[in-house]
């Protein structure tokens, strides 16, 4: 049991079964009353767009989202490597990556007082 | 002299102040403009008068000082100062352009009383002032150039000041372009100094040209040719043969212009160049022939021209030149003749000006009539320029005591000296300026009695009335001028002792007629000559129209065909020249010259369809330059190894 | 996975000026969350301008600091373990950088007496709908247009001074990118200004994929990205002359790094053959940021450049130093050739000065090409003198209008009746500007005249010391190659003065530029055919509504809007400062000389 | 697996984006090519990163990415305006400013 990938594994194990359980399982016992809604293409709660351009590639607005997202994904590629090493970097790291997160921050205030993120 | 050296650029600055705010202050300044000019030049007299004295209180070996102002430029082996040259020479100038000057603005105050864009005429003679000031104060060819150019353009753009009329626009144009040619040689000296001396400082080429630099100069033959471009650009800017004709033209432009620039300072920036440059001249003997061949024939060929013309303003014209003739001969022969071309040059300024501006006050009077044959008697109508111009006439027929004959007697006397023991340059160049002195008294005495003299030959609708007190002022001053300077600064040679920290000392020869009967024979030549001229024009009539005269009377009232000759030789072969190319072969003309614009814009034409707009062939093209680039280094790689 | 971290020591005084610029930017974001409507832009303005002229004070004080200390303990040029490399030279560089941006900033904030200021109320709106209606009569304001400035300014700073080229990647970025956004902000013509934008954009992230990729392949040769570095981490040059570089003995690999890391930086100045986005971005974008980009980009493109360029071939062996002189050899005079020959066939104002600034560009390769200290000092001269005459150029682009004349007035009096609309670009509309505003009119003259490099005017002693700097290099054929191109570049300048100050706007002159501007709008350049095309059901506009365009153009006239005061600033600065260093070119000379002892 | 394999396909990778650039006309799949041309250089980093034995390839790997994720955000922002301008993501259609 020494062996360190062990719990690695079963991590993987459980994560496996989970995902495909729940899917089976809602295939499974959920209820299946079809409407024109439910078999539209899923479109994050947006009317699907009528005529998808370009032969049935995705509407370009989702790329709007898709830009937000980005904004908040990109911080973890800088918060990973700092929490990899957060010891050795100490103080200095702590200080730099708060001032990160504030600068990270602003961008995020922004958006939300220009009404970035009033969806409805 | 230090302490004060510091005002030198405001000499400078407050004429061209003034011509600033004149042009940029546009109609605003309509009101007083003309007085702002004045007020400038009258700065500009007296901050020379101050540093006059200062000069004069120094010892005299102290007195050429260069006051470096700033780095122009410094770049690579070269820099490019800019500075002041304050010495005699230089104050000489400054004196008589401020003093002068101001003089005659003075008097345009009046003269162009009824001008409505009198407020630009004082914005240029400002300007004028100027560059006058720029180019004899420059410590270096290079600003003596800016300077040179300033004052060629301010004469263009005074001459063609009432451009509405097309001859005075045509006159215009044809000084520029005359100056222009004799810009070339100046360009062309100081391209030739640059290379041999590696500087165009005075402080550096004049040392070299004199031989006292180990390790800088340059061979006879260079010296030489830098002395003719030199002389070339001296003849084009002083009306000297071969490039004279366009100072008669220039009388196109009002008259206080004609007695400031085209008389008394601008077209005397020649002698200038050629004093300034004494030592370049001295080192090539065969070119300092050359500038007395030079000032020989345009004496006797201005004087020859003066005698013909009936135009009031063109004869004056005519005598300037052969007045400038006498300087450069002097300046011609050495040190001995320096001194007394810029004296003969400050005392033809006070005089000559002093004539102009009488020419001015009788075609004031006259309702602008320029025609002397339709003067006559005016005397009693316009009694103080009569005086005055009494007084000039005097002067520049040399009468002893008048100013004109301790300058112009100076410079007879000096071509009689021998040169390098050459007894036939002595005698031929003594008789020229003789000849020329009688042939003077001749033409400016005919001048005077035919507006002055005999009977009244103008029609009943002119009016002749003395001008007003601002005109006859300053020609009163500048006749005082003529009467008594030459006499003040020449008792005890103490104008040349003045100017010797530049020309250095010279002892005077002895010349081949002795100083006595010289002067003798001079007055006795003048004089006759003059009462020849007072018999023909004061005593018998004068016909209104021009007889048709003889073959030289003819020749010399067409100025000695110089516009025919240059037609001949210039104009028509090259018009010959560009037509035949032009029929000829018209893709020489369209590969070359006239069609760089049309070929720039054929290729453009095509260059430009490849910006397409299209950002993927953009983008296709900075690949495609990527691989390009990639493709010289590697040739470059393969060339060096 | 680091063994031994030691904090780097970070001279906050040192970096000061940087700080401010960047700081004013994220400020200027909370400006814009938080600050409201009404005095927002107020806020911005002041808060852009009070940066940028703090900043010059910073590097004024740094300045002595660096300069003055003759490498005194304790001041040292190399910060942030070395991320940032503050030499007099990149002082310099930052100096002209700071000075530019904040003329350009005034052009920016300049609304003119028509009102309006050059930026769509909302950018984001699509062209001809209602809501874009909507925001322009509620009097909406693009103030992001100052903190994005400041964002492109402290790119341009960081640009310049840093020995990384990581780092120099990251500024690259940091500047292009608020330059696209604001390229695409335009308030007329928007549809230009967009794909301005777009094809600034792709281009733009096209040359800088190459740039990295270059960066990439110096790594893999050298094992860092340090030009110079230090003794404990030594950088490229060192590494390959030790010969202790990873890969030793694949030059190429290096050699091809560099040379995509100068098409990079070729990119960003505009030099032939990757100059093309250069004339339709400069057309497109808005003229006052068109002025801020033309000067400042340049600035720091070719500092960058002069400074890598001088590094490596002064650092590298020899022979690779040859290769990379012939590349900038090459491309000097191709950017010239194209520059003034293209530029001399064009009829639209913005684009004949975006070829201009094509040509500067070979210009100053020419002087780059020298490599040596001279060519530092000519750049950064040429520079001061290029850039306050482009930023000052186009300040007057945004004072010529158009403007529509009221029926009835068709006379095209001088009324003050109408709609001022967007810039009169086309050249035919300039002709006889010399009489309705002659103070304008001479002062881009003079601008032009500088570009043409005619003495007394800056750009001669600027194209003096390019010129003399090649010489200095050995170079004087390409100098004689220059002096050439610059003499067929009189004669495109030359014409815009010649038609500005002595072509009459006759009327049949004004009927040409209005069929002119018919003939652009049928294929959909003008503001009219916009507005016809987003009114005509966003077709891209046909032959039908040309026509109807045509009735709509020839009722415009010319027409020289006012400026509310800052544009006016800067345009006498601009023309004060072009007359100065043309006559007094000394003091910044030698300022340029100082900037240069410590190299680099 | 040799470790110059790596090398090479980052080079191919990148040239693949390239021709993407140059090829497809549809603004987003030519921004995709300048994204593939990022990421073949952030594989380039790594590989020589690991041939180096050096951690800085990856550092400047992760730079690389949140760049190219800031060139997402505004270029993806043009394009869409321009999309909702002329309905049309084509970089042939917009051709207005030449010559």
């Amino acid at each position: 049991m020494t062996n360190p990938y062990v719990p690695v594994l079963v991590l993987m194990a459980v994560a496996a079964v989970l995902a495909l359980g729940g899917v089976a399982a809602s295939a499974v016992i959920g209820p299946k009353r079809y409407n024109r809604a439910k078999l539209d293409a899923y479109e994050c709660g947006i009317e699907p767009t009528p005529h998808a351009t370009g032969g049935g590639r995705l509407p370009i607005k989702y790329y709007l989202v898709a830009m937000t997202f980005i904004v908040f994904d990109i911080e973890v590629v800088f918060l990973y490597p700092w929490a990899v090493d957060f010891t050795t970097l100490a103080t200095f790291g702590l200080v730099a990556m708060l001032g990160f997160l504030a600068l990270i921050t602003v961008p995020f205030v922004y958006e939300w007082r220009r009404g970035g993120f009033d969806w409805v | 002299m230090e302490n004060v050296i510091g005002l030198a650029p405001w000499l400078v600055g407050f004429p061209l102040l003034g011509a600033a705010v004149l042009l940029l202050g546009g109609r605003a300044t309509d009101r007083w403009g003309h007085w702002l000019g004045v007020a400038a030049s009258t700065a500009a007299a007296v901050t020379g008068f101050v540093l006059l004295f200062a000069m004069i209180s120094t010892p005299a070996e102290e007195r050429v000082v260069d006051h470096h102002l700033w780095t122009w430029l410094s770049a690579g082996g070269l820099d490019v100062d800019l500075g002041v040259r304050l010495d005699p020479l230089s104050m000489t100038f400054v004196m008589l352009v401020t003093f002068v000057g101001t003089l005659i603005h003075v008097y345009s105050v009046a003269y162009m009383a009824h001008d409505p864009h009198r407020r630009r005429f004082f914005a240029y003679l400002n300007l004028f002032v100027a560059a006058m000031l720029t180019l004899v104060l420059a410590d270096s060819y290079l600003l003596l150039f800016v300077g040179w150019e300033g004052v060629g353009l301010a004469s263009y753009l005074l001459i063609g000041f009432w451009d509405h009329k097309r001859p005075n626009a045509v006159a215009a144009k044809k000084a520029f372009v005359m100056n222009r040619v004799g810009d070339m040689g100046l360009i062309a000296a100081m391209a030739l100094i640059f290379a041999n001396v590696g500087s165009v400082q005075f402080a550096d080429v004049l040392p070299a040209a004199a031989g006292e630099l180990s390790g800088v100069g340059a061979s006879t033959a260079t010296w030489t040719a830098v002395a003719l471009c030199l002389l070339l650009a001296a003849c084009g800017k002083s009306a000297q043969f071969p490039l004279q004709a366009w100072l008669g033209d220039a009388m196109a432009g009002p008259t206080p212009v004609s007695a400031l620039i085209h008389a008394a300072t601008m077209v005397t920036a020649g002698v200038y160049l050629m004093v300034r440059s004494a030592p370049i001249l001295e080192a090539a003997p065969t070119a300092q022939l050359v500038v007395v061949c030079v000032g020989a024939v345009t004496l006797i060929f201005g004087a020859v021209v003066g005698c013909a013309k009936d135009d009031i303003k063109k004869a004056l014209a005519a005598s300037t030149m052969s007045q400038i003739g006498y300087m450069m001969l002097a300046a011609g022969l050495g040190p001995v003749g320096y001194g007394f071309a810029i004296f003969h040059l400050l005392t033809h300024g006070f005089f000559k000006a002093g004539l102009f501006l009488g020419a001015g006050s009788v075609m004031h009077g006259m309702d602008d009539e320029v025609d002397m044959r339709r003067f006559g008697g005016l005397s009693r109508f316009l009694p103080v320029t009569w005086i005055t111009m009494g007084l000039g006439w005097l002067a520049i027929l040399g009468v002893f005591p008048f100013s004109g004959f301790w300058s112009k007697d100076g410079i007879i006397e000096t071509a009689f000296v021998p040169v390098d023991g050459q007894p036939w340059r002595a005698w031929l160049f003594g008789s020229v300026a003789l000849v020329g002195a009688a042939i003077t008294a001749f033409y400016m005495s005919r001048l005077f009695f035919m507006t002055f003299g005999g009977q009244r030959r103008w029609d009943d609708d002119h009016h002749p009335h003395e001008s007003p007190a601002l005109m006859t002022v300053p020609m009163i001053i500048l006749a005082i001028g003529s009467v008594a300077l030459g006499g003040l600064l020449a008792v005890g040679g103490t104008f040349t002792t003045w100017l010797e920290p530049v020309t250095g000392h010279a002892e005077h020869g002895e010349p081949v007629i002795p100083f006595w009967p010289l002067v003798i024979l001079t007055h006795v030549l003048v004089i006759g000559a003059a009462l020849l001229a007072f018999r023909q024009y004061a005593v018998s009539r004068v016909p209104v129209t021009a007889p048709r005269g003889s073959l030289l009377t003819r020749a010399a009232r067409r100025d000695l065909f110089q516009d025919a000759t240059n037609e001949t030789l210039v104009m028509l072969p090259g018009q010959v020249l560009t037509r035949s190319l032009v029929y000829g072969d018209k893709a020489v003309v369209d590969g070359g010259w006239l069609g760089l614009g049309a070929t720039v814009t054929q290729v453009g034409e095509k260059v430009r369809g490849m910006q397409n707009g299209y950002a993927r062939s953009y983008a296709a093209m900075i690949l495609t330059g990527v691989l390009v680039i990639a493709g010289v280094a590697g040739i470059a790689a393969a060339v060096s190894q | 996975m680091i063994p031994d971290f030691t904090a780097p020591l970070i001279d906050w005084a040192a970096l000061a000026p940087l700080l401010v610029v960047l700081g004013a930017g994220v400020v200027g974001v909370l400006v814009e969350a938080f600050v409201p409507d009404a005095v927002r832009r107020a806020t911005q303005i002041t808060l852009a301008l009070a940066a940028l002229a703090a900043t010059v004070v910073l590097i004024v004080l740094r300045w002595g600091l660096i300069v003055g200390s003759d490498g005194a303990p304790g001041v040292s040029d190399v910060l942030v373990g070395g991320t940032v490399m503050v030499t007099p030279f990149a002082l310099a560089l930052q100096g002209t950088i700071v000075v530019l941006a904040f003329l350009g900033a005034l052009v920016v904030a300049d609304r003119t007496s028509s009102g309006q200021d050059a930026f769509a109320p909302t950018a984001a709106a699509v062209p001809g709908t209602s809501y874009e209606d909507l925001a322009r009569r509620a009097g909406l304001q693009q103030t992001e247009v100052y903190p994005l400035l400041m964002f492109a300014t402290g790119g341009m700073m960081l640009f310049v001074a840093t020995d990384d080229l990581l780092m120099m990647f990251v500024a690259l970025e940091v500047l292009s990118l608020p330059l696209y956004v604001l390229c695409a902000t335009a308030r007329r013509r928007r549809l230009l200004s967009q794909e301005a934008a777009a094809k600034y954009f792709l281009l733009g992230a096209f040359a800088s994929a190459l740039f990295i990729f270059g960066v990439a392949l110096i790594y893999g040769f050298a094992g860092t990205v340090r030009l110079i570095g230090d003794e404990d981490k030594p950088g490229v040059i060192r590494r390959v002359l030790s010969g202790d570089a990873p890969l030793d003995g694949m030059t190429v690999l290096v050699v091809a790094g560099i040379l995509l890391v100068l098409v990079g930086l070729l990119f960003k100045l505009g030099a032939v053959p990757f100059h093309a986005w250069t004339p339709d971005v400069y057309a497109g974008a808005p003229t006052p940021i068109t002025g801020f980009m033309a000067a400042c980009t340049k600035v720091a493109a070719v500092g960058a450049l002069v400074k890598v360029l001088y590094t490596l071939v002064v650092g590298l062996p020899p022979e690779v130093g040859e290769q990379l002189r012939t590349v900038v050899i090459v491309v000097a005079i191709l950017t010239m050739a194209l520059g003034t020959v293209v530029g001399a066939v064009q009829t639209d104002i913005k684009r004949l000065l975006a070829y201009s600034s094509i040509a500067h560009a070979g210009f100053l390769l020419v002087a780059v090409a020298g490599i040596n200290l001279e060519s530092l000092r000519a750049v950064l001269f040429y520079m001061v003198a290029y850039g306050v005459a482009t930023v000052g150029a186009f300040g007057v682009v945004t004072l010529v209008r158009e403007r529509t004349v009221v029926p009835g007035r068709a006379d095209g009096a001088d009324g003050e009746d109408g709609v001022v609309l967007g810039e009169a670009t086309h050249l035919s509309q300039w002709a006889g500007l010399g009489r309705r505003a002659p103070w304008l009119t001479a002062a881009f003259a003079l601008f032009l005249l500088s570009m043409a490099g005619i003495p007394l005017t800056a750009g001669f002693v600027a194209k003096f010391g390019a010129f003399g700097a090649a010489v200095a290099g050995d170079l004087w054929w390409l100098a004689v190659v220059g002096v050439l191109a610059s003499v067929v570049a009189v004669f495109f300048y030359v014409r815009v003065i010649v038609l500005m100050m002595f072509t009459p706007p006759a009327e049949e002159q004004l009927l040409a530029g209005a069929e002119a501007r018919a003939q652009e709008a049928a294929t959909g350049t003008g503001d009219e055919a916009e507005a016809a095309e987003a009114s005509s059901g966003a077709e891209p506009a046909g032959g039908g509504v040309a026509t109807e365009t045509r009735t709509e153009v020839a009722r415009t006239v010319v027409t020289v809007v006012g400026s509310r005061g800052p544009a006016a600033v800067a345009i006498a600065v601009c023309a004060v400062a072009t007359l100065v260093l043309g006559v007094f070119p000394g003091p910044v000379l030698e300022l340029a000389g100082e900037a240069i002892k410590f190299v680099p | 697996m040799e470790i110059t394999n790596y090398a090479v396909l980052a080079c191919i990778l990148f040239a693949i984006g390239a021709t993407t650039v140059l090829l497809r006309r549809n603004a987003i799949v030519v921004f995709m090519g300048v994204e593939l041309m990022l990421n073949a250089t952030n594989l380039a980093f790594v590989t020589f990163a690991r041939v180096h034995g050096d951690v800085t390839g990856q550092v400047l790997a992760f730079f690389v990415m949140v760049v190219a994720a800031a060139e997402v955000v505004v270029g993806l922002a043009i394009i869409v305006t321009i999309f909702r301008t002329r309905r049309s993501a084509s970089v042939d259609d917009v051709n207005l400013l030449k010559g």
